[in-house]
């Protein structure tokens, strides 16, 4: 690093320059959006992956939408601005699924820019819905970053995810769903992919205590932070001995502390894994947001291609889509027919651990059924 | 492709079958093809970054766990946030991602781009970065997957200057991480969607650019999201996911086109799919007519979304403010609750702007370390938070009133 | 009390007998109860205030049900039993809201024994309901002590009782409800009334903290258990002066720490008053059992008849009759029509001390609306 | 009456107007008809103790306060609960109420009785108390309101030999106060109501009689409710007032005559009164045939309530148990959450029995000093209760599984 005076990269020259922002979003517009931007008159789901677009000036716009692996190479970007500056001028966007949008005047135009896309990127066209029909396909799955990138990750996020889709694959690319119904995914309970309010959604759990490396600890932690860290008050400094004592009866498992310090690592690989909850909800369409259930509380880490989670998942979705009226998203579906038959038509589980007895909690109690009536 | 050598990646090679789009397919496609760009004379710097994520991904499938780490902070010069400094425990066995630091890239208001900007950022990341990217992360950045530290400013500057050196139309900013205000996002709104109640891209883009250093320098106990959803459906999840989501909606009445509605009825059942699942049992419908008693309407969406030809937002359009949404980490997740029932469009963002620099400087003041603003809240309760931010209390922001009588007298005891 | 020997009354000389339990019902029942014990088929509401009971024997049996004060004198008492000797053969029975209940087999005798109640004890007849017609009365008003005869109360009780009970008087009399109703009362916050599952509850509320008199206490408190019964830790011991310190900021005026230590009195003449809640319900009918809600934080202790809390109650009776479906009772009525409307049409006035921020109960979050979807 | 001289009280006599029956008529009965009888040579204790309440009350209404003081424990030989010590503030003003002890009577199951058996309690607490009752108790007990310490042990004793000593058909225990098990209660059940599912008075009646000494004897935490229902109507609020509430329901069908359900078709809408209002949707009625889908039905009762003529209530009948239940304090109100959800009607009382005493030994144990069964359980998770009462976990038990994965493995962590 010393001495030896190599050429600069202009990068490394250039002045710094700070808080500028991000780029103005009109300049990003392609021009029927811009010039119909906030009068829009309706869509249209012309078939899935296909929305048409109707502006009040007579415009029409159609927005093709294609599944991503969201982890994409630079290489992938560039096929991806190709086509968009071979069919939509130029323009493209991303949804808030991670799924990617060209935009198309020309109807004719439609099936070529699939037919491309598919062959140089290999994504599928669809992840729309129709809700004047009441016919849904599967949108892609919010996710994290798992094994690729995390340090808290109970599980992979990208290869559960790819998992899925594929035995999911054609509730992507067709409307056969009754409902709306968002898959996610999180690594480890902080729960970056927001699982805590999807209809499906799989996440990352540990089951052990951290296992305390005391050496390491004195290296390389700073005790008070790491026992601040703990939302049980399960760590206390050990003073003497510069590291911290666990309560194991008061941990849950959340890692919070190794996050602090990577002295106490928490992963596990054969107990930790995958638990599956169900029936969240974000809009307010018809029946109000929801947080998600845990209804199934650990299936094992089994990778290349997590077997019980792709079944469990697809499980869950298929009894819903077999039982749902149109509209019905999971919540509004159990809510109809009640738990009891959720885990009967299901096949899975109830036990114990799915009562809530997290004490932090302020729902804790919200959930205990207060009431005799129930189905059997 | 084959003349780059790849590790053996027996796990993941079976990842590539199946027809969803591979993403180990995409991390094979950096590893070769940055380093046949390189062997073509482009400056790379880190061609083997790719292939090392390839091995240590390898060995967590093979081992069932991470063989990543958390490291201290790093950064580049005049920001505190906008790099997750990641290490790998496999240093010896793997150096070429010893270092495999993010980077998050604030994106354009409702993620709409020139192609011209993405070729700019792939032909700078191809240079100072792994080649691998995320379109997007999951609070909306841009991510920029794995660099090591010496080639974080000179990325940044990349960036920063993306227009005159790589013919972007505008520079790209570092977004948010840390402690400090989140990368702002926003559903695609007025851009594509007729339901926008008011403009979710300007909103987004308002807030970015005047909290610049909130959003650049962690200052506060925790993080703080924004997210701008154009009405009830909520396509940013804005109400699961950030701290302070809004929420476009109406106050006054649906607009009608009874000539549609017709239209509607012979393609689908108007009775079972719309009046029906009318959450309030609003409306009803004679086979000419729908009537919608708008004082039973609750804004729900779901008339609207069915008919989108012949239903429309009123024409009195603004937003909700709901406050606190996050994970569970600790008390448990948090849908945010409604703290302003209603702002008009008109006066959106500045009311917004004065709510929230009044929520930041209680929270900074009164915030625990890593206690989000809806943690806050709940410790402090409603009625301080609401004098905080200059608000009567509405029997909007409560699904029922509380069951316990044990309320604060603290006027008559002081 | 020494020396002087008096006559011991027989009470005084017999023997301690313990645990033998009370008397076994079965020698309690009227023999037409006895016989079709189990075994009725039916009933049908005569009139408001007689129930048409028949047996799968083909046994008829009128129960003929008057209201209470249930603060009874023993001469009242003896008066009932005279009827009761008159009219239902020796036998009767008070229900679980303090009702007194006749047995009659001759139908014709019905009129004469309201008659005759009416003149000897003042007791209206009623208190029922027709489920088949939808038709409903309202009830006697569950309550407690008060100031008759708790040291913990923040009201009075029968007082306010009676003066509800008054002007609600064609409500008892009559089936004019749309919905079962039930009315309760305590006068503080330990809710012996149980007024937290009721439709319209009363409910004594201290609104000052405790006014310790650290003399008394140093007299008359046992100081750790004083502390002890402290929910919200706002006491500690002051070791050295022998008596508590109070954080004004964390007390919630429960009481608790007066029913432990006399020494620190809690009522407060002008700021005791009363809160009154609503939509709470027990019976698993159509929707599920609720928690009563806060809708008025105070009301002032205004004797002898309460008319701010009279009219506050009459106020919520008669606008959700006005405004409810038959069979729809409090609870349901506002789950159809929302919160919004409900303070709309009463006219009461919603603030923030009706928002749930008591820290401690498992319910504070569950509250708070997660949605945007409300009425204006 | 007014031979009897009665202290002024003008706030109070405004409670005698109106038409609802008046306490204040009562006091004042009990005060002039004590003395009379007296006078006339009755055998009377505490004469003028119904007319210090109605000054002590006076002043109470005047003052807004009350003028009770918590006391000591008093109680009678054998027994530690049962007896409520009171004592005035105005001791100097008002000696005759300085004393004034409730004593809490259990009354016979469903508060059925015999006149002989009262007039007997109103000849014993004529002498030997202040002649004032509540009939009853919120708990269920009758309600002896005020009396001096040395007459609470003759006047158990006079209730202890009500037969021999009163002419009643059986003599009157003490009932509960204090951490004990508070007197049981039932709804009127088979005695008179055609949708008993189980013998509630039966059930009441051997509860009681097995615990005599967890009833007499306070030695628990703090107190315990039971409290037994026929049917899921809840005549006796045990959801919301009991520790343990027994609720009658069924398993399979419910009973239809379709002949009554004609009947009562030709009176009332069946289609809106009934088939409309049923929570699951689970019924239909073309005018000829009341259909139920049982699967679907939860047992509300509500069908059944509306046409008792024509449905009732299956064959295969029983209980659930609801756990907990309880008034506000200290961290707010419960009702009871659902622990078992069927137990057969003729295992019933031994199950119970055997519930209760595995309950009342781990609260024992474990319970802090006025920690209620329900907020124990709340403090140490569903799952160890479940062990402690030997059952396995059910959907029935929650309205919804949680919403956290914050799940104690302990098994795995030893
Ligand atoms: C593109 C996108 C917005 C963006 O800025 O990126 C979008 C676009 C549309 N949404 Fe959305 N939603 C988008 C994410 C969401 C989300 C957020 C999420 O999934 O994380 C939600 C909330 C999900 C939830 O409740 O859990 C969401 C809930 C809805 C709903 C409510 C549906 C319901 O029944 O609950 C509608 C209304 C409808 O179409 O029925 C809606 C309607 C729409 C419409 C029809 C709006 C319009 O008029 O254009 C758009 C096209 C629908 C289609 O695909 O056929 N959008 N939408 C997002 C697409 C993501 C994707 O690639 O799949
Ligand atoms: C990259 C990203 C996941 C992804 O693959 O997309 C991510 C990754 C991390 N998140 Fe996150 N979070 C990401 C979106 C979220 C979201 C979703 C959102 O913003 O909409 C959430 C849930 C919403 C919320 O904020 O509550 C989320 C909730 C968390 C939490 C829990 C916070 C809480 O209060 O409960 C943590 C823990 C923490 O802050 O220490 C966390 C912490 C982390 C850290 C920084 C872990 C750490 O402590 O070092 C992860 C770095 C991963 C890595 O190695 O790169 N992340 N994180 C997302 C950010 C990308 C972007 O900027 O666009
Ligand atoms: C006598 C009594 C039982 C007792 O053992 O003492 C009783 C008696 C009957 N109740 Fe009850 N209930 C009695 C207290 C209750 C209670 C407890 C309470 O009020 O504290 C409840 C629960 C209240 C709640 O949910 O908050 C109660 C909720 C019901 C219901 C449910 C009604 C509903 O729509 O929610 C029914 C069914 C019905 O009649 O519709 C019912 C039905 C009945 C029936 C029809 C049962 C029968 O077949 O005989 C009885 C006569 C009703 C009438 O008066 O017309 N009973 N009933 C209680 C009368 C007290 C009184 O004097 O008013
Ligand atoms: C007499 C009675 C009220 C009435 O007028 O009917 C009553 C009166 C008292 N109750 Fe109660 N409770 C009475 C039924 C109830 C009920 C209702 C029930 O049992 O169905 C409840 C609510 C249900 C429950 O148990 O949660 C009730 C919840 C309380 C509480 C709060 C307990 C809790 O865990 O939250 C207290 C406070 C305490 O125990 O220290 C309490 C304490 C008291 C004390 C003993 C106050 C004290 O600390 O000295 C009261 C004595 C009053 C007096 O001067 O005579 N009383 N108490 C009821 C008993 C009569 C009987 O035996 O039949
Ligand atoms: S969910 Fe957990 S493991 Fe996954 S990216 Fe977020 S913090 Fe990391
Ligand atoms: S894993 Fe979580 S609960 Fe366990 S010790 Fe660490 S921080 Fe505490
Ligand atoms: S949130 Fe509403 S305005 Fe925004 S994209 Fe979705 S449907 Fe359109
Ligand atoms: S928006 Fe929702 S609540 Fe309003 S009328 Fe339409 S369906 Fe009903
Ligand atoms: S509610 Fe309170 S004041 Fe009234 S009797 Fe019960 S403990 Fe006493
Ligand atoms: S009144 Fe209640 S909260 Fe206040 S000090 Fe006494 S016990 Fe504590
Ligand atoms: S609870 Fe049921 S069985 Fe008991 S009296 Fe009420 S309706 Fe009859
Ligand atoms: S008991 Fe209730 S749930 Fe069952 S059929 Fe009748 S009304 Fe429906």
């Amino acid at each position: 690093m010393v001495a030896q005076e190599v050429e600069k990269e202009p990068e490394e020259t250039v002045e710094i320059k700070t808080d500028f922002g991000p780029p103005h979003y009109e300049i990003m517009l392609h021009p029927i959006i811009k010039k119909n931007y906030g009068k829009w008159k309706y869509h249209e789901v012309v078939r899935p992956g296909v929305i048409k677009r109707v502006a009040e000036s007579g415009d029409v716009l159609y927005v093709v939408r294609f599944g991503s692996p969201r982890l994409l190479s630079v290489y992938t970007v560039r096929d991806i601005c190709d086509i968009a500056d071979k069919y939509s001028d130029g323009y493209l966007r991303f949804t808030s699924r991670h799924n990617v949008e060209f935009f198309l005047t020309d109807p004719d135009k439609i099936e070529p820019l699939i037919q491309e896309v598919q062959e140089k990127l290999g994504f599928p066209c669809g992840g729309t819905w129709d809700a004047t029909k009441g016919e849904y396909g599967l949108s892609n799955i919010v996710h994290t970053q798992g094994w690729v990138h995390c340090h808290t990750p109970a599980t992979d996020a990208s290869g559960i995810v790819k998992s899925v889709m594929d035995e999911l694959y054609d509730y992507f690319t067709d409307h056969k769903l009754p409902a709306l119904c968002r898959i996610s995914l999180a690594c480890c309970a902080n729960m970056c992919g927001a699982v805590h309010a999807s209809d499906i959604s799989m996440v990352g759990v540990h089951r052990k205590i951290p296992k305390i490396d005391d050496d390491a600890v004195r290296r390389t932690c700073e005790i008070p932070s790491t026992v601040a860290a703990c939302p049980t008050g399960a760590l206390k400094p050990d003073m003497k001995r510069k590291t911290v004592i666990l309560d194991k009866d008061k941990c849950m498992y959340c890692g919070n502390c190794y996050t602090m310090c990577p002295g106490m690592p928490i992963f596990d690989p054969e107990n930790d894994g995958v638990a599956v909850l169900v029936a969240g909800k974000i809009s307010d369409a018809r029946y109000p947001p929801q947080l998600s259930k845990v209804v199934v509380p650990w299936l094992p880490n089994n990778p290349p291609r997590w077997p019980e989670v792709v079944q469990t998942v697809k499980k869950i979705l298929e009894t819903w889509a077999t039982h749902a009226e149109k509209y019905e998203r999971i919540a509004e579906w159990v809510h109809r027919i009640g738990w009891e038959r959720f885990f009967e038509l299901t096949g899975l589980e109830f036990t114990e651990k799915l009562i809530d007895d997290y004490k932090r909690t302020p729902y804790i109690y919200a959930s205990y059924r207060t009431s005799a009536a129930f189905r059997w | 492709m084959t003349d780059v050598e790849l590790p053996e990646t027996p796990l993941l090679d079976e990842l590539e079958k199946g027809p969803w789009p591979s993403f180990v397919k995409e991390i094979k496609r950096a590893a070769i093809e940055q380093e046949k760009a390189m062997k073509a004379g482009k400056k790379i710097k880190l061609p083997g970054a790719a292939k090392g994520l390839l091995k240590v991904l390898e060995l967590a499938y093979k081992e069932k766990r991470t063989h990543w780490k958390h490291g201290g902070i790093v950064a580049v010069v005049g920001y505190g946030g906008g790099v997750i400094g990641r290490y790998c425990d496999l240093e010896d066995k793997v150096p070429e991602v010893w270092h495999f630091h993010t980077m998050r890239i604030n994106m354009p208001s409702g993620w709409f781009y020139q192609t011209k900007a993405l070729r700019a950022i792939c032909d700078a990341w191809e240079k100072w970065g792994s080649g691998l990217t995320n379109f997007h992360g999951s609070t909306g950045d841009i991510i920029l997957l794995g660099t090591r530290t010496e080639y974080l400013q000179p990325m940044a500057n990349a960036l920063a200057y993306l227009d005159k050196l790589y013919g972007s139309p505008a520079p790209f900013d570092i977004g948010g991480s840390g402690s400090d205000l989140r990368t702002p996002s926003a559903c695609m709104g007025p851009a594509l969607c007729e339901f926008a109640c008011y403009d979710t891209l300007k909103a987004c883009y308002e807030f970015t650019m005047r909290y610049q250093n909130e959003l650049h320098r962690p200052m506060w106990p925790y993080k703080f999201k924004i997210k701008c959803s154009g009405c009830p459906n909520d396509c940013v999840a804005a109400k699961a996911r950030s701290d302070f989501a809004i929420i476009g909606t109406w106050k006054d009445e649906i607009q009608i086109d009874q000539e549609a509605v017709k239209e509607y009825a012979k393609v689908i059942d108007i009775e079972k799919q719309v009046v029906k699942k009318c959450p309030t049992g609003a409306m009803s419908w004679d086979g000419k007519e729908l009537k919608i008693d708008n004082r039973e309407c609750i804004r729900c969406m779901h008339c609207i979304n069915v008919m989108p030809k012949a239903l429309k937002p009123g024409k009195e359009r603004g937003a909700t403010i709901l406050i606190g949404g996050k994970a569970p980490f600790v008390d448990g997740a948090i849908i945010g609750w409604v703290a302003i029932p209603f702002i008009p469009e008109n006066e959106l963002i500045e009311k917004c702007c004065e709510v929230l620099e009044a929520i930041w400087e209680w929270w900074d003041e009164e915030g625990k370390f890593r206690e989000r603003v809806g943690e806050l809240i709940w410790r402090k309760g409603m009625d301080e938070f609401l004098k905080v931010i200059n608000q009567k209390a509405d029997v909007r922001m409560v699904y029922a009133p509380r069951n316990n009588p044990f309320i604060f007298w603290r006027e008559l005891n002081q």
